[in-house]
């Protein structure tokens, strides 16, 4: 159960149809180096329900083959770089989604269902350019009434960071319910930790209450800060003027390359 | 009338417009709509509570179950508003959050849809907000439709726009048409100045009045409660106000 | 939001659907008998998703039309002798569910989606008397593929009983999760307590990971033990022997009404 | 052989069933099954982690979402076995739960479908356990069909009966013809007791062995550990237990 960066990179696979939470959720930056490093290709990416700087890391580092999201950014600092520009240049595919359709998809896979429908979207060009999304006339009604089915999404794996798993694999996740149905619908589930801690999550109700069960859990790997320069709810808070830097250096190419190397240098955050 | 800031005008039509409801949702980064809703709270206090929810914050957050619970509340009609804004809002109160170009490969990318291709169908009120006032976002006709103004008669739609808020002005919307009325022009702007920003083509009065500015109690309450509430969540935001009400001379 | 017991039920109304949880997650027996006195009746039970004392005592005090249920029973002390008796004579609907199918109905009311997809159910006679449920072809599946839809449950009040809530009316329900299911999906939620806590549950978030949110929670009432004979998880155990007194004295309407005069006089439990 | 107990032998025989599975849940008041669960557990701990899942329990709970999770978490996959008892089953396996009788006024009802009329769709193993073999549980056809023991083959069944456990012998279940096999007899038993006992038609060899019991290391191990470990979560049981192998004056 409990693992390393490297340990948990060398489980995946190039190919893979990988799921990532919302950046104020516990993304797990302390894999994304990993994953560059380890020279995964061809990754589908599913934002659970936007991406941000791990989107953008992976893109830019050339992991990516395409991206299921109802927003990438940077949020306060601005656009994501690379993303826009490998969507400008077509060398991704970005398959546009809206935030409630990302979590209906794998709340169907959460439930073994084929789909869940889903109100909104009628009329729009997010739907327009879904054709794995189906319209059809709501069968329990005695009127018009079109509704989308939205396909259930199942990730090959789900990565997220969290503040604390204890050593049977239980993570705690508190009131980020959404990494939750990730792991659900996922195959497998690795999470990186701010600490492990002694004890059983389970054997009390209340830090039961926030817990993934290990049950979903494939592997956990310790990373003390590991949403860097991404905050965690509770614990730290976003590093804002790394995220600007990042999104100045990566306005090119070159510059993303250069601040990649630089940071790989630097090693692990304060 | 020169003693009351642009942005304290618009917080407080913000807040007009938000008359009667019992929850409003804002995104993470949308400290005027926020103001607006705070001052809602502030002033209908007596009568009914006001609820904010603020999505990131955790002083403003009323919500356990993750990100979806802002979708799966607004469905179950417990969010009275909402705000969006857009990189395109054209005649017909389409909004566009994805780029400018031909899809997929368009030549501006923006973040992408969000939410909106949901909760614009399932919010009653849902405001339109955007500062910049321009030919290149006020569109004839947006190049992605994130989400529409208005749909069939069949498509289950409780929600929908009922007004655009720039900073040149306020539209009302109606859907019958489809399409916007100017309401009123801000301080300094006119019907030709708004007109020759906008792309797309509107109904107005022959006389369009002025925005009203807020009255010196509710100018009060906005400077000293909402100010004070806003800076815990927005404190960039709220120190460039308290910057700019100094430059007034005014005793903040 | 706070209020008392007689509160609570002066805003119930006759003919109203009430959804009540399942033995083992926090029943409010405690309004249970306020609400036979004030005089409920043709009351549509909805069992998340099995039912048991309750339902039973409602049934045998005549207040209830139907029974949407997955089952009821009294656990370990037999089977639910009032309901039982009213099926056997006609005198109640029952409306035969199985349990996921009861959660799957909250579930799109939570979403408001207007159904939810379900695996199983085909050729089961529980589904042959669900004229509200429909099979449709998975319009997914480019073979035939039925599956069932079972529309969105909107109860009009949701009612049970938990370990503690704060004065602004959030309400502590821990890792039982399908209480929230329930409150979002009505359209009134009255909660009974233990204990009403100083504090705000939302404000830390170890607390806050249990926390039914106020938003959902209309009116909060304080009753000790108010779960009583059943028990509460982490709190107290069932009252095995009360509910065997119970199930014996029920096996006649006479019987029944023997116990709930005399259960009357005893007023609450120690 | 007949220091032995009966109930020693069925537990056995639901480990023997377990074979190889990694996640098995049983019901809240299903003492036999969780046993048998607990020995699967004991004599493979060297090999692989089998989780075990009984409803209610606070021990013995792995879920922190509600009572759903035990459906979702079927639904995905993740149980690979599950009991099943039975007001009535017949020899298609068809299972009820609900009543005898013409439904819904049943002249005898019992508590309902609970989640069998999803589980026995999608869990690969479950095992019809019912102690009472006699022809009013064991019938031609079953009254209410609260989950049917077979389906046709465009619906989706990952899931469906393996066995079925009695307190008379053990069947397996043919899902082509479909019917049930007689593997063995609990000593005690033949054929033509159980014949008596059976209201359906089944097939058999001609010669028909009987249940084995455990060895004695088993035997072993199922006294020791999984005895202590059942107390936890079922100490009637357990009690009961330990009263009979008093009786049967085998050291404990």
């Amino acid at each position: 159960m409990q693992s390393d960066l490297k340990g948990i990179v060398s489980r995946m696979r190039s190919g893979m149809r990988i799921a990532v939470p919302v950046d104020y959720a516990g993304v797990s930056m302390a894999l994304t180096r990993p994953m560059i490093e380890a020279g995964l290709r061809d990754l589908d990416l599913v934002c659970v329900p936007t991406g941000g700087l791990q989107v953008d890391m992976l893109v830019g580092a050339g992991c990516v083959r395409s991206v299921e999201t109802s927003a990438v950014s940077l949020g306060e600092a601005g656009g994501a770089p690379r993303f826009n520009a490998a969507v400008k240049e077509g060398s991704i595919k970005v398959i546009d989604a809206t935030c409630p359709a990302v979590h209906a998809g794998l709340i169907a896979a959460q439930k073994g269902s084929p789909f869940l429908p889903l109100r909104g979207l009628i009329g729009t060009d997010v739907l327009a350019n879904r054709p794995d999304w189906t319209v059809i006339d709501n069968p329990l009604s005695d009127q018009k009434d079109p509704v989308v089915l939205i396909p259930a999404i199942h990730p090959d794996v789900a990565i997220f960071h969290a503040p604390m798993a204890d050593r049977h694999g239980n993570v705690w996740i508190g009131r980020r319910r959404e990494l939750a149905p990730m792991a659900y619908a996922a195959r497998e589930t690795y999470v990186t930790v701010d600490r492990i801690v002694e004890g059983n999550l389970l054997a009390d109700e209340m830090t039961g209450a926030g817990v993934l069960p290990a049950l979903y859990v494939s592997a956990v790997a310790e990373a003390p800060k590991g949403a860097w320069p991404y905050g965690l709810w509770g614990e730290y808070n976003a590093d804002v003027d790394e995220l600007k830097r990042y999104a100045a250096a990566a306005r090119t190419q070159e510059g993303f390359d250069a601040y990649m190397s630089e940071t790989a240098k630097q090693g692990e955050p304060a | 009338m020169s003693s009351v800031l642009p942005r304290e005008i618009l917080i407080t039509t913000i807040a007009r417009l938000l008359e009667g409801v019992r929850h409003v949702a804002v995104g993470a980064s949308s400290p005027m709509p926020a103001a607006g809703a705070m001052l809602r709270r502030a002033l209908d206090e007596k009568e009914r509570t006001v609820r904010l929810s603020i999505l990131g914050s955790v002083e403003h957050n009323f919500f356990t179950n993750g990100s979806c619970e802002l979708f799966d509340s607004a469905g179950q009609g417990r969010i009275d508003a909402f705000f969006l804004g857009g990189g395109q809002i054209d005649g017909q109160a389409n909004v566009n959050l994805v780029g400018v170009g031909d899809y997929p490969q368009v030549k501006v990318r923006w973040p992408g849809s969000f939410g909106s291709a949901y909760l614009y169908f399932v919010v009653p009120k849902v405001i339109l907000f955007r500062e910049e006032h321009t030919p290149r976002v006020m569109v004839e006709k947006v190049d992605f439709v994130s989400a529409p103004g208005f749909s069939d008669p069949e498509v289950y739609r409780p929600g929908g726009p009922v007004a655009l808020l720039t900073g040149k002005g306020l539209f009302s919307f109606d859907k019958t048409r489809p399409g916007f009325t100017l309401e009123s022009t801000h301080e300094g702007e006119s019907l030709a100045s708004i007109q020759e920003a906008t792309g797309f083509a509107f109904e107005h009065a022959d006389s369009v009045p002025q925005t009203p500015a807020p009255d010196a109690a509710t100018l009060k309450l906005l400077r000293s409660r909402v100010l004070d509430e806003l800076e815990e969540t927005y404190p960039a935001f709220a120190a460039d106000w308290r910057r700019d009400l100094a430059a007034l001379s005014v005793p903040a």
